[in-house]
């Protein structure tokens, strides 16, 4: 069967498509260069100013303050390894999460292989991290402090004013990956106060391969790519126009719109939750139920394992994702569910159903019918279930 | 994650899964740590394996390869079930993606355990 | 004047159609990331693996030696620092030439400011690396060998396989930055026997945003983007699949069809030559006019600046560009220009005309027709031209 | 690069340019390294900026800039003619972008060189 319901929109999104209209001239008609010195460079140029604007007003930044990645990946990397260059004359000492997204984490297994230090702050049981652990975690060589907004798994959103206020206090850069908050939730950089803050294309129905990181005015980072001085010599590469404009769209349509799919979505997730809980023994809701973006929701089927969910719901036509470690290739189950202290078999077991846009209350009915009993034949075929 | 036909098939409509009560042997392996456990019941009469059953935490290919070894035994002398390899095991499902042999594998000692399990029990 | 007349397919190209039709059904119908599960994932990746074919094929690699990244700009950078940073226990010496590209020359420049000494080795007055001088250069700290296949400013096409054998021959690592060369001409990695070599999507009539890193097999280099563990570790970030699937669809169009290009424009671009040197007198040709991309013309127009010329042209419709510092905004004019021995003034009068798939005859002879009237005009304004 | 309509009239349509033979004065600015070289020539008559011209070597802005220098000078008193800044050379052409400034800085400084070069001779 086709995948018809999708439930994955935490792993990628479909652009929409007023973002492929937008982007559709740029591919034959208006392809220049924007640094070229003709009449049409410039308005590709220009095109690329606008989407720069767009950007900024989702997220309450200065147009210059954009700076244009390839990706949510690279924003993380050059966030992170940017200002540990930068700083390292300065102190050696990174604090971040155990909760972060990899382009994090593995940045910074990375830099502690090439003298940083890092410190993998814990979460407790609904994924927060505990601003007084931050507290105590600062020392005179603490340059960076990188806590995520929105967990990608989980939905968990982090106390990121509080942690910042931490970080100033005691003169800290703060990096935030926002990849699953932005667009989705109001993320306001002035408010926030962040000094870098990542966000990515395909999360937010534009293309895939671009991404932002928002840097204050006043932040200095050392650029990962060096080159033709694009991006006012932080970020070099011949612009991807058609990405940025389409990003750029998508960003306009996230801010105008983001309001109404909350309305929409957040009813329907609760209902998934509801009619889960009420129609499966042992389930359990993996994050925490409050402070959680309203189309995310995870949770740990117990006895079972993902992977083997993933494939009967596949078969027919949903998409979803799972912690375990089965459907990744890896050896270990998510580190983020492991994180707030569930046993390897709950992670193996785990299930992130996150919405969309396009999900409709069909979808939502179509899955409450169909997983009790995907959930009830593979339990048949546990020995922990059966011999429990 | 790229599976075969026979793999979706035994996995989703295996019937050889359940638990046989009066077991004369019985092999438990793997670990839920890493994602699977396979309990391997078999039934033995006259040098045979008569009846044989799995139990399963695990993955699709976990799945898949505990129902395939179930076929591959039953009705088979209990040397000669000894002797199924894992590879066996995987290519009679039309092969497995490479990060998944590791299941073939748990299949393969499962039925060994069950098997030894019941030699010990009637040395 | 609409830009009309493009004569600029080294700065960036047009999409083909081809392209744009391939990759078209990976914005809204197969948007999914080829790393998850269910099918439609599936698809994308099968999609992703047949466009690494497709780029394999292209120049003679294995696919499994095909790095995706983000465009010609971040190839050179994984290549260089990813080099630079591997080996870096074995030696802090790296050759390069004073004709790369940015790409490659910052990124030499920012390693020199982190512990490694770069040398710049001089070319003659066509552009060309004495291999003698590499032989020369090379010292017991040096790690890695870098320089461009083929000029993006003048096209001169560098020995490259007779420096890889010096390189080898000390066992040094080669990499050349084949931006300008892949996909106009037969690059074949077997044959040159580089470890390391670089292309672009845009360059080739495939979408921006996307670059390849060919690695051989046996070469281990350190990744920069550091995350989910994409291209087996090497770069991370959620796959930019249509870009990845237009850009193997540019690959297979460029390799079936570039021997015929290149009949068809290489009669063009001698005609141009030609009718320039004859029409208009003191005119210099920059590079050599042997070994060089079929599609290039550098030249200088003597008494006259560079973005003068453009913006006269740009007003009839032409799009080239020049090594002049006034059109890019810099201090000194193009370094590739001064490096070849041309005085400054000589470096401020250059014209860069690069011809593509879509011109015609038609556009060539409207160029040769335009051309004399815009320099007498900036001539007459000269005051070197007038009082010579 | 976006220049002002005006900027682009000057460039293209300036009848401004030329030699002065008998020029009373003559300024010649700028370097040819940076690819900007401005001539002013002027011819004074009663005090007054009589007929001026120039001859430039550089880019859109440097011509454009000449081409208005030359059209705010004409006619005007010579120590009129000797505060015309380089502002309002950018300014009567609707400006300039950033890193074309130094453009206008050369206009004004081949005006003032081409009056101090009449004042010498005229001591
Ligand atoms: C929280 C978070 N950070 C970073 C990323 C990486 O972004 P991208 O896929 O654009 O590289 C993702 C998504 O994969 C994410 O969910
Ligand atoms: C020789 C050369 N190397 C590298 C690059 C950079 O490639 P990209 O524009 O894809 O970043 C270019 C083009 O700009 C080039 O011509």
């Amino acid at each position: 069967m086709e995948t018809k319901y999708y439930f994955d929109y935490n792993a990628t999104t479909p652009t929409d498509p007023r973002v492929v209209e937008e982007m559709n001239k740029f591919f034959i008609e208006n392809f220049h260069n924007p640094s070229s010195f003709y009449r049409k460079a410039g308005e590709a140029n220009f095109a690329v100013q606008k989407a720069r604007e767009r950007l900024a007003e989702l997220i309450n930044a200065g147009s210059s303050e954009i700076i244009f990645t390839s990706g949510g990946t690279e924003s993380d990397n050059l966030a992170v390894q940017g200002t540990a260059y930068k700083l390292k004359e300065k102190g050696n000492h990174i604090i971040t999460s155990r909760i972060e997204h990899p382009a994090v984490l593995k940045t910074c297994k990375h830099l502690e292989k090439n003298g940083f230090q890092v410190t993998y702050l814990p979460v407790d049981r609904y994924g927060f991290v505990d601003p007084e652990d931050l507290k105590k975690n600062i020392t005179d060589a603490t340059i960076l402090v990188s806590i995520m907004h929105a967990n990608n798994e989980t939905g968990t959103l982090q106390p990121i004013k509080e942690l910042v206020k931490i970080a100033h206090h005691k003169g800290i850069y703060f990096h935030t990956d926002a990849v699953q908050s932005t667009g989705k939730i109001p993320v306001d950089v002035r408010d926030l106060d962040v000094d870098l803050l990542s966000f990515s294309s395909h999360k937010i129905y534009g293309p895939k391969g671009m991404g932002v990181l928002y840097k204050k005015k006043t932040i200095k980072i050392t650029p990962l790519l060096f080159g033709g001085g694009h991006e006012k010599g932080l970020r070099a590469g011949t612009e991807n126009v058609h990405g940025i404009v389409g990003m750029g769209k998508a960003a306009e349509i996230a801010r105008l719109e983001m309001a109404e799919e909350k309305k929409k979505l957040r009813p329907l997730r609760d209902r998934l939750q509801k009619e889960i809980l009420e129609k499966i023994p042992e389930v359990i809701i993996n994050g925490d139920t409050g402070k959680r973006l309203f189309n995310t929701l995870n949770l740990s089927v117990k006895y079972i394992e993902g992977e083997a969910m993933l494939a009967m719901l596949d078969q027919q036509g949903f998409a979803l994702s799972s912690g375990s470690a089965c459907s990744s290739g890896s050896l270990d189950p998510s580190h983020v569910l492991l994180a707030i202290g569930l046993k390897h078999e709950e992670a193996h077991g785990s299930l992130r159903i996150s919405l969309g846009k396009y999900n409709s209350r069909e979808d939502v009915e179509k899955l409450i019918e169909v997983l009790p009993a995907v959930v009830e034949r593979l339990r048949n075929v546990s020995p922990f279930w059966q011999n429990k | 994650m790229m599976y075969t036909k026979k793999v979706m098939e035994h996995f989703q409509n295996s019937q050889n899964y359940g638990k046989i009560e009066d077991a004369d042997g019985i092999g438990k392996v793997g670990n839920s740590r890493c994602g699977d456990v396979m309990w391997i019941y078999i039934k033995v009469k006259d040098g045979k394996i008569a009846d044989a059953k799995y139990e399963t935490f695990g993955c699709v290919a976990a799945i898949a390869t505990s129902s395939m070894a179930i076929d591959m035994i039953k009705g088979k002398p209990v040397d000669q079930a000894l002797s199924i390899t894992n590879k066996a095991v995987a290519e009679a499902l039309d092969g497995l993606p490479p990060e998944k042999m590791h299941c073939s594998v748990l299949a393969e000692e499962g039925i060994k355990s069950a098997i030894e399990d019941y030699q010990q029990k009637n040395k």
